[in-house]
């Protein structure tokens, strides 16, 4: 299933949860914030979540800056 | 003792905020924020780097119980980008405390004022804590206030020039109006320009570059911790008027041989 | 660890020397003394005041066991008397330092320069370890270190004036082209005037009416020491250069959401 | 020959714009005006006073046909009340240009910097050739630019401080990035403030106080005008590159008699 | 009008003094001398050089029924030479003025003051017109009046470093206590420079590589010339005084419509 | 019949015009401006346009300013 | 006896060494120095050098200075 | 003969004047100073005084300068 993570297309497992892609990311949920088509996804919806083809999916977490 | 600086519904003891970019290595990033005294780092907000995953994590280096985190809007150009960065720096989880960057150019990075008057409004509405960064003109940093900030930041010099305050007097317009803090935020170069605004009554001062770039990171975070004291001491001891044209003994004029 | 300062056959932990003058009473004078962390005071030489005998001695507040003992010889316009106080300040038995001041005019308290080397050569033939107060000129500068001053104290700005330092490039100059000790005398307002005296890369700082006459002489003793330190430590950290008219971003450009 | 400057479609011959405030009488201010050189004349627009009909009219004292007419708003705290002035203003029918000022606080009279920004869009709209009184700062500068206005106009200084240019580095980055011309309005106090204002390449300077307020106003006025034209023929000319901390002699090095 | 400039028995109508070194060609340094409006212009002694036959010849080009001739002692590093080239430079037969240098370094060509003082001796004692370049030291201006110095010459900035005024209040300081006429000379590196000069009381200004070495010197020049009467003037007219963190309006705060 | 004059309460003869109210304060059209009611007046106007009971006017000038 | 004191006229005990003097003035030797006639006095003199009619004597301490 | 003319040794005719040497070196002496071993030559020397072996003659003009 194609979706754009960070604003490049990308190939996932059908109907993985959004927490399902962040594992296989290896990112811990804490330290990072999702976009799911523009619109800000709560932390305790991560895992029940369902991506659909074409999900536009943000991923963001700080690096340093000043 | 000093009393503690105030912003919105916290408190600092260190009035210093570092920046965390531009380090040449984390571990000295780390060193160098342990050497300035700071309680408060700002980060910026950027995609997840999925290509390289080697790439150690910034947050790997900084304990949020001894730091607390001040995201930044930095590279955002209008409102709809800034709050954006806003919300989801927020719901990172580690803070509500954002520092507000509305870019009006990229040469000079100057703040878009109108837009940034506007983010504010929109975010304080949302119930962060904002702290936008601003250019030294008192009319926007008045409406800043009014829009509900948690405390002003001037701009000293452009962002990473080293040139200390270019307008001394507007920032001392600024602090002498408004009520909440005002936090003198880039252009500092060396220890002096942030004990300069201390000295001219500022209540912090933000810095990244001076540091991160110094040959010696860690030192010169020392350098603005005792500099940021010194300048606070300064302004509360109570400095001598300045005399021109002539000098004043300080050894008696009297009991001298003849 | 910053390596000691050596003037002469002496050395130094602080880099602040600090005046005895003007302070409201001994007692405020003590307190900031201990704050300033000095290592070293100046006096003047005086003749005892044998009419008012109740009048309390300066040395009843100074331990010379914690603080080396830098005379002067303020008032006095001419070698002559300065050589006669030098010689008569040294009997007394506490130090053979001697803290030279030629006056050559009375309303700027500026040195005289002619007579100012002249005095040095006497003073320095006669064993003192001698410590010129001069104006900001290299050539003089170069001369009394010819002359076998242990080190070279050009003024920043008139006695008292608390102007901070009026001709920085100049100090610059003498600090680039001196073998011996560079220590700013005179002038000095504020703490980050010592600061900047300091990041220029002088070996120290000498001041009193700064201190003295702040509202609380002891907070401002603190910030002065303070300020000492991070300048110097700025210096040697090494500052970022200073890039005019345009910005660097301490963020990075790259993952910025679009 | 330098060119003429052109703003919107008017054209000028001197450099220099003279405000008509606070002279002592309307004959001084005649001599001055005509001792400046200027073609361009600021006027303000107020209720004719009925109470007192002795008094003189301005227009009696300026020949329209000898100098533009350029009225401001000044007074005008908010953009409906500047922009009613200047409709006001445009009906007297000596010129539909306008100095436009929306100022944002009566201490400092700082622009308000958004209003100003709305008010030049209506007024452009209707036709006027606007002239802004706004801050130093860049992105207003180019908004303003964006939204019509025939030239920019930012501030040296506060109005009548007499400072002169407080941040140079700012005025010449609006300069370097403004296709409009751009005139120095405001904080001139002697003559030098206009040359390094032309010397930085501003197209022109504005200013009253300084004139109308100086012992001699006449003579001031002149000094002025040379400034005006000296600062402007040194920008053409293209100065010598600063060298610090060194000298370059300017008689040869070689025949030197030894 | 203003009063001639009267240095010795000399008196000039301009105030400014240029020199005739480092012009791209001679007939490039003639039109500058020219539009600069000059009445003296600077020379130096040099042997004459036997080889090169081409060589045009300095004084082929320089008029002396229009310029008073200013020989100077440039390249001179003790008395003896400073005095032995005073006398060749008289023995031509053009001018018993001297531009007394007595150099005490090379890499700055600031002066040595004790050397400059005994040459000046010496050389008024000889009858010579003396007009020595010195720093910004009040006391060694003052010996040098004492010494019969026709006037004196403190330097602005290093000679050729276009630096301009790098510390107003020692000039000014000079200026208001010394009764012979004070001559800014050396640093000026453009128009505003000379205007800052005379605004602070200066009776006149040397300079040479401002104008020499600027891409176009004859409207350099001009520029040095306007800016030295436009300096006096603002000087004679007296400037308003500076007003700090406030603004006073120009135009009334009466009348305006509400 | 009453009128508010540059702020002030002001009485001036009936259905006198703009033009007349000029005058009679020895004002010329030339060097001024006149606001009747919060809306500009053409001078175009002055000649006929008669004032009427509680009209405000503004009548404005040039002074020094900078 | 009389002596020029810290430039005053002063009357003195005859014979009276420097030490006496310094006792008289309640002045301790380690916080002062002596010049007599113009020439240093050693501290080591104190005790044994006389005073004599028209002695020019300075005696000088340290006071606050910068 | 052998004469040291501004530093360098030269070959000039015996007994030349200080007027022949300038006339011989095109150099006008209107422009001009010289200093005969040190001294300086008064310029109404120049025609009768005869130069001798071993002189050290400077000759010396006005270049540019500041």
């Amino acid at each position: 299933m194609k979706i754009t993570l960070n604003g490049d297309a990308r190939d996932i497992k059908n109907n993985s949860t959004v927490k399902e892609l962040l594992d296989f990311l290896k990112l811990k949920s804490e330290t990072v914030a999702v976009e799911l088509n523009l619109a800000i996804l709560p932390k305790n919806e991560y895992d029940n979540r369902c991506l659909k083809e074409g999900d536009k999916v943000e991923i963001i977490s700080f690096v340093g800056g000043g | 003792m000093d009393k503690m600086l105030k912003i919105g519904k916290y408190e600092f003891k260190s009035r210093l905020f570092v920046g965390t970019g531009k380090y040449p290595t984390f571990q000295l990033m780390k060193e160098a924020l342990e050497a300035s005294g700071t309680d408060c780092v700002t980060v910026a907000v950027r995609r997840v780097n999925l290509t390289d995953k080697s790439k150690e994590s910034l947050l790997d280096y900084i304990d949020p119980m001894k730091y607390k985190i001040l995201p930044n809007t930095a590279g955002c150009y209008n409102v709809g980008e800034a709050v954006r960065t806003a919300r989801l720096a927020r719901e990172v989880g580690l803070s509500d405390m954002i520092k507000l960057e509305v870019i009006g150019d990229e040469k000079t990075l100057y703040p878009d004022l109108s837009g940034l008057i506007e983010a504010t409004k929109t975010l304080v509405k949302e119930g962060f804590t904002v702290l936008p960064y601003t250019s030294d003109d008192l009319i926007t940093a008045l409406r800043l206030q009014d829009a509900g900030a948690a405390c002003v930041m001037p701009l000293g010099a452009p962002i990473g020039s080293g040139l200390g305050l270019t307008n001394p007097m507007n920032i001392q317009i600024i602090i002498s109006r408004l009520k909440v803090p005002v936090i003198v935020d880039a252009g500092v170069g060396t220890a002096s320009d942030v004990a300069v605004a201390m000295e001219l009554g500022a209540d912090g001062v933000l810095l990244n570059t001076g540091i991160a770039l110094a040959k010696d990171p860690a030192l010169m975070a020392r350098a603005m911790k005792q500099a940021c004291e010194a300048g606070r001491a300064a302004y509360l001891a109570g400095r001598i008027t300045r005399k021109y044209f002539m000098a004043e003994p300080s050894s008696p004029k009297e009991g001298i041989l003849r």
